[in-house]
């Protein structure tokens, strides 16, 4: 069994008198695509903002690699590889593709406190963006402003500025929402050979891309883990068709 | 650009139309037209303009702009009369900050300035010039000249009050200078300061027996209203400035009672100010204020002087204007060595006046032939 | 591994089959700048120094704008408090050559009448007060950010207006204009051309700045701060260093409008003068290079002849701001030289 | 110090509180509910306290100028709200702020031109005008203690009106979600104009009552436009109760401030310089006690919302 990349263990969150997370423990291994399902409304947008930095868990700790992050900043843990994309598209609307990207390749390379050179004719920010939106198949787009893109579209430029930052592990908020068939396929196409390289922790609602993708599956309901297993158990487990027809 | 539109729209009636004389001669007046203590420039300007009028002649031209009372405006137009228009002599600056940023580059370049209003210690000491000329006071001379009578009439404990700017020090500090007692206490305020309950409340705790005050403007008139309103029964006693005709109009009769310093009472009773308040009233259907006085004032030594000499003569322009050789509306004025008044100060009592609003009304004579004490500083 | 587009620039930049140096944006821009340039240097042909003074004034309020941008336009920081380093500046201007006139010290040190100590005085002094300023204001942000700049600069205005060693509220004559070596200051075109080259210094930094990663940085902070915090850069220290060079652009402004003027006092720190450069920013238009000084350009001029034709010009100059915010989205430099292209 | 003064200054704190608190709560209602930064705020109160002033002298009745001074404003936020306002909401802040500047500039100078230069009268009703005695012997001015009384009215007034009625639904509604009251079909239009009418009226309640305190003249706006944003910025943009803690805490920091700084100073200088500092440092107060707060709780003491 390989080391994990990713772990938390024993997250809490309350808000007021909502316990959005309770006792959250979860791994993410080398080489694996982890997903992470549960119902509307059990506490899986807390959960990514706890791991991602957004939010401050009130217990628990999260470790990538060995080192422990419970307590650094959005911007740290991106820089020590946690890359994400997010559920509702996150990009600077007027600015190009290339330029969304760019900017993570920007920050791989240290501080962003170099006045002078201008970043249009820096190749060492320009090759690794081409490059992320390569892999994506969308550099063709480098230069359109994100404004135009369709919904599908945006959806792989957050997965190209997430890889572009060359992560140790990626979280993968809704990938697949509003993608129409064919780039659902494209996707699950790509996350395949992607997970070779990054292990990815994936909140997906489509169910048959989870069940196709993902080599481990976590269940949350009500802000704790009810299940977990491979697909196969999963899909019996008569505590998720409860948590999922029971509604 | 058309000299006669940037002299503004609303002057074309009273600005004497320039003609094709070869002497003719040229004023700019800077003065603060609009926002909030506009009332003092338009006195100014009012009082100026009627004696220009009444002199009826054709080879002056007046230049009007508003500073908006903000220095830096008022430096650039004084760039703009200086440089542009080539005015022979400058005047209109009510406030000290606004003369301060103005007077020593216009005087230091040539160029005459006559204050109608501001008169602050650094231009009647160490900074004055021989191109300046106060007409109206130094600062300090109304408030000294109440300390004085205010000993004289044997208060023994007054309490101060004043905003904390350099005006209002200085006006302190000139009190005190004349007073030569001791005061019971000293309040500084907020400049532009509104509510005054704290202060008064201050002041009724304390066992002053009189109140001394210095609020322009705006300051005096919430001052004077809240100070009715709060039931303290004790003397009030400011300078002109803060009980200016506008001013009580605007108080009421809360005003009623309060006595004031000033060099000029529309009611004082010599023919050249018969001859301006009657004048101004029939011109702008208003009772003449100090500063319509010292606009009118100013105008009218330079008339004088103009009898004399052409400002671009500058040694006997000079001359001419060091003379005073003019009928000022307050009887008596000379010049001391620094350009700066040495006059009566007269005191006035708030009253009811025959239309039931409240008016000043003259009661006796402060101090006789008052000189500033910045005078020793001045070496021209 | 492939790489596709190793060495072209993004095309972006190129719009196919136009010179960009011929464009619309780049006459106005070309244009304005030349405008700047010539008419004071005919003016001064001509012996009429009073518009080559106008020039110069319209050339510091530009630059103090353009500074403001930075903040505002480029890094979406509302300060409503730039008075507090145009103030400062110009008081360092004042002060510097008030000690140096007399001889005495001030903190230990002489006073200087060199402008480039001033102006490097100046620049490190503002640098220092909005450093400790924006790390506290940038813990908030939109309306608060907005109070809490003014909450800073009025707190500069009150001391500055009290304080009775520098003159309060009378503020501080500057007798002798400060002098640079091989210059004569006192003649009005060569201290246009020193404020015309503060000018051109301030914009081409802005535009170097902005095209750099810092200033990539920047805009991603200002379009979404999220994706910049994602992408592993954290938004507070690019704010900050931002507002930092802004108040320094402001704070040389204010030094050389000192030197204008001759003079400096509180109401270069009142809040009516950052809402002023506020005006200016938004009029020439908001994040655009040239905007600044195109709002200069058309205020300022407002301000003199408006103020010439009638009493009443602050009304006019209302009905004029409100048809160009109504009317006008984009400012003035967005309907002369047409929207802005990003890249 | 004695009780009794302490005790009329802690009055003098929470009158000066008070009319704050009118001007504020306005201010915060129309920020709340469209998220608009109304810089003419100050204008509605010229307007108020121009219209009174005028309506007392001609009608002698303190009361008619005041019914006039308040529906006056209230006209005037309408009909700015109708020309100028509803083209903003969906604008950026900044644009906002530019037009609302250049709306001062309209009212004050258009006030001017109209009415002249010169401060206009207005005292309180003969009815108001005594002082009435503190326990502890000193006496304290009628009318200030009606502000007083009319502050809490209008507090009072206010979370009655926003809790109870089917206007303070739609206006809680508009403040928590601008997109769902369309939905809900409540003609939006109309209520962001009665809402921006509502907060001129306060503003023009509190012009009209200070008036009678105050120099009634153009400009009296700015200063206390400036104190309403830093009460409103203190409390929490948007909120009502917040708005009303934050101008008794403004009230009260800066009236104290004034009276006991100047001799906490005497303490350690002399007079005349502790008198100079301390008023100084009055001045500043309130901002460094709104800087110290937002370093604090960025978002105020009682933010409604993000």
């Amino acid at each position: 069994m390989s080391e994990a990349v990713l772990s938390m263990s024993g997250l809490h969150k309350r808000f007021g008198a909502l316990q959005a997370t309770h006792d959250v423990s979860l791994d993410l291994r080398a080489g694996e695509i982890h997903a992470l399902i549960g119902p509307n409304g059990a506490g899986k947008s807390t959960l990514i903002a706890q791991i991602a930095g957004s939010l401050r868990p009130d217990a628990g700790q999260i470790h990538l690699g060995q080192r422990d992050i419970t307590a650094l900043g959005v911007a740290r843990r991106a820089r020590l590889g946690l890359g994400r994309s997010f559920q509702v598209s996150c990009l600077a609307e007027p600015l190009s593709v290339l330029r969304n990207v760019m900017i993570g390749a920007q920050a791989l390379q240290g501080h962003s406190f170099r006045f002078w050179r201008p970043v249009s004719r820096d190749r060492s920010l320009l090759e690794p963006a081409y490059e992320a939106l390569e892999r994506m198949h969308l550099a063709h787009r480098a230069d359109t402003p994100v404004a135009a893109l369709s919904h599908g579209e945006r959806r792989q430029v957050e997965v190209a500025c997430a890889l572009v930052l060359e992560p140790r592990a990626l979280l993968l908020d809704e990938p697949m929402a509003g993608l129409g068939p064919e780039g659902s396929a494209r996707l699950t196409e790509l996350l395949e050979t992607l997970k070779r390289e990054v292990p990815i922790l994936l909140i997906e609602h489509d169910m048959d891309a989870v069940f196709r993708l993902a080599d481990r599956i976590s269940v949350l309901v009500a802000g704790s883990v009810i299940a977990h297993g491979d697909s196969a158990a999963i899909r019996r487990d008569p505590r998720v068709r409860d948590a999922y027809l029971g509604d | 650009m058309n000299k006669l539109t940037r002299a503004g729209l609303g002057l074309l009636m009273t600005t004497a139309v320039a003609t094709a004389q070869a002497e003719e001669v040229r004023i700019g007046m800077i003065t603060t037209l609009s926002g909030g203590g506009s009332h003092l420039g338009v006195d100014v300007r009012d009082g100026f303009m009627l004696a220009i009028d009444q002199a009826d002649r054709g080879d002056i031209e007046v230049l009007i702009q508003d500073d908006a009372r903000r220095p830096d405006l008022a430096k650039t137009l004084s760039n703009e009369f200086m440089q542009r228009d080539e005015v022979d002599i400058m005047t209109g600056i009510i406030w000290s900050n606004l003369a301060m940023a103005v007077v020593p580059s216009v005087v230091r370049q040539g160029t005459f300035y006559l204050s109608p209003n501001a008169g602050p210690s650094a231009l009647a000491g160490k900074m004055c010039h021989e191109n300046y000329f106060n007409v109206a006071y130094q600062n300090d001379n109304l408030h000294g000249a109440m300390g004085a009578w205010m000993r004289e009439q044997g208060y023994e404990a007054p309490i101060l009050m004043a905003p904390n700017y350099p005006a209002g020090t200085d006006a302190l500090a000139g009190f005190k200078h004349l007073y030569e007692g001791e005061v019971i206490d000293e309040i500084y305020t907020q400049l532009g300061q509104t509510d005054y309950a704290a202060e008064i409340a201050r002041i009724r705790a304390s066992d002053a027996d009189s109140l001394f005050f210095f609020l322009p403007g705006g300051m005096g008139i919430s001052f004077m209203k809240q100070w009715e309103n709060s039931g303290v029964e004790m003397p009030v006693f400011g300078a002109a400035f803060s009980l200016d005709e506008t001013i009580i109009k605007a108080v009421g009769s809360a005003a009623i009672g309060a006595m004031n310093t000033s060099q000029w009472a529309y009611d004082l009773e010599n023919a050249a100010n018969q001859a301006f308040v009657e004048g101004f009233r029939e011109a702008y259907e208003r009772t003449p204020t100090l500063y319509a006085a010292q606009g009118y004032d100013t105008a009218r030594l330079i008339l004088s002087a103009l009898e004399k000499a052409h400002p671009s003569d500058k040694d006997a322009f000079r001359e001419a204007l060091r003379e005073a050789d003019f009928d000022s509306v307050r009887g008596k004025f000379r010049f001391g060595p620094n350009h700066h008044p040495i006059q009566d100060i007269h005191v006035r009592e708030v009253v009811e006046g025959e239309d039931g609003e409240p008016t000043n009304r003259l009661v006796g004579l402060a101090v006789e032939d008052i000189q500033d004490v910045y005078a020793e500083q001045c070496r021209m | 591994m492939t790489r596709l587009h190793p060495t072209t620039t993004p095309a972006a930049e190129r719009p196919a089959g136009t010179n960009r140096w011929l464009d619309r944006a780049h006459l106005v821009q070309g244009g304005l700048l030349t405008l700047m340039l010539l008419a004071p240097v005919a003016a001064h042909l001509l012996g009429e120094v009073y518009y080559v003074n106008l020039a110069s004034r319209i050339a510091l309020v530009a630059m103090a704008a353009v500074g403001l941008n930075l903040a505002i336009g480029y890094g979406g920081m509302i300060s409503f408090g730039h008075a507090a380093y145009f103030g400062l500046g110009g008081y360092v201007s004042g002060v510097s050559a008030y000690h140096a006139f007399d001889g005495s010290l001030v903190m230990g040190l002489p006073g200087s009448d060199d402008m480039l100590v001033i102006w490097l005085a100046a620049a490190l002094l503002c640098g220092l007060l909005a450093l400790v300023i924006g790390a506290i204001s940038l813990r908030t942000s939109g309306v608060y950010f907005i109070m809490i700049t003014l909450a800073f600069a009025q707190m500069a205005y009150y001391f500055a207006n009290s304080w009775p060693d520098y003159g309060g509220e009378d503020g501080l004559p500057i007798y002798l204009r400060n002098s640079l070596p091989g210059l004569d200051t006192n003649h009005a075109l060569s201290f246009f051309l020193v404020c015309f080259t503060g000018l051109v210094f301030s914009l081409a930094l802005t535009s170097r700045l902005m095209k750099s990663r810092f200033g990539a940085a920047l805009s991603m902070a200002r379009l979404n701060e999220t994706r910049l915090a994602t992408a592993g850069i954290s938004p507070f220290p690019i704010r900050l260093v931002a507002f930092v060079i802004s108040a320094m652009i402001t704070g040389l402004a204010g030094a050389l409008y000192a030197d204008l003027n001759g003079f400096v006092s509180p109401s270069m720190l009142s809040w009516h003068l950052s809402g002023e450069l506020m005006v200016i920013v938004i009029l020439g238009g908001v994040g655009r290079l040239y905007g600044p000084l195109a709002g200069a350009i058309l205020f300022v001029l407002m301000e003199t002849l408006l103020g010439g034709l009638t009493e009443y010009w602050k009304f006019f100059l209302g009905l004029v701001l409100l048809g160009v915010v109504l009317f006008a989205r984009q400012g003035v430099i967005g309907w002369l030289a047409g929207r802005e292209r990003h890249e | 110090m004695s009780v009794t003064l302490l005790i009329e200054q802690l009055i003098n704190g929470l009158q000066l509180g008070t009319m704050l608190f009118l001007m504020a709560s306005g201010l915060t209602l129309v920020f709340g509910v469209m998220g608009l930064i109304n810089l003419a705020h100050g204008s509605f109160y010229m307007v108020g306290a121009y219209v009174t002033a005028l309506a007392t002298a001609s009608t002698g009745s303190f009361l008619l100028g005041l019914a006039a001074g308040v529906l006056a404003a209230a006209a005037a936020g309408a009909i700015v709200e109708l020309l100028v306002i509803r083209r903003l909401y969906r604008r950026q802040h900044l644009d906002q702020v530019l037009a609302t500047f250049a709306l001062i500039l309209i009212f004050s100078e258009g006030t001017r031109w109209l009415f002249g230069s010169s401060p206009l009268w207005l005292s309180p009703p003969e009815a108001l005008a005594g002082s009435v005695a503190l326990p502890g012997g000193s006496r304290y001015p009628v009318y200030r203690l009606v502000i007083i009384a009319v502050g809490v009215v209008v507090a009072a007034g206010l979370y009655l009106l926003i809790a109870h009625t089917r206007l303070g639904m739609r206006i809680r509604a508009g403040e928590s979600d601008r997109e769902m009251i369309g939905a809900l079909g409540v003609n939006i239009r109309r209520l962001y104009t009665l809402v921006f009418a509502l907060g001129a009226a306060l503003a023009g309640l509190a012009g009209s009552l200070v008036g009678a305190l105050q120099s009634v003249q153009v400009g009296m706006g700015e200063p206390v436009l400036i104190l309403a944003f830093v009460v409103i910025v203190i409390g929490g943009i948007g909120s009502i109760k917040g708005a009303l803690l934050g101008a008794l805490l403004v009230g009260l920091v800066d009236t104290l401030g004034r009276v006991f700084l100047p001799a906490l100073f005497g303490q350690f200088m002399a007079p005349s310089d502790a008198a100079g500092a301390g008023t100084a440092l009055a001045a500043m107060l309130i901002y460094i006690l709104m800087a110290v707060i937002l370093a604090f709780k960025p978002k105020g003491l009682f933010a409604a919302h993000d």
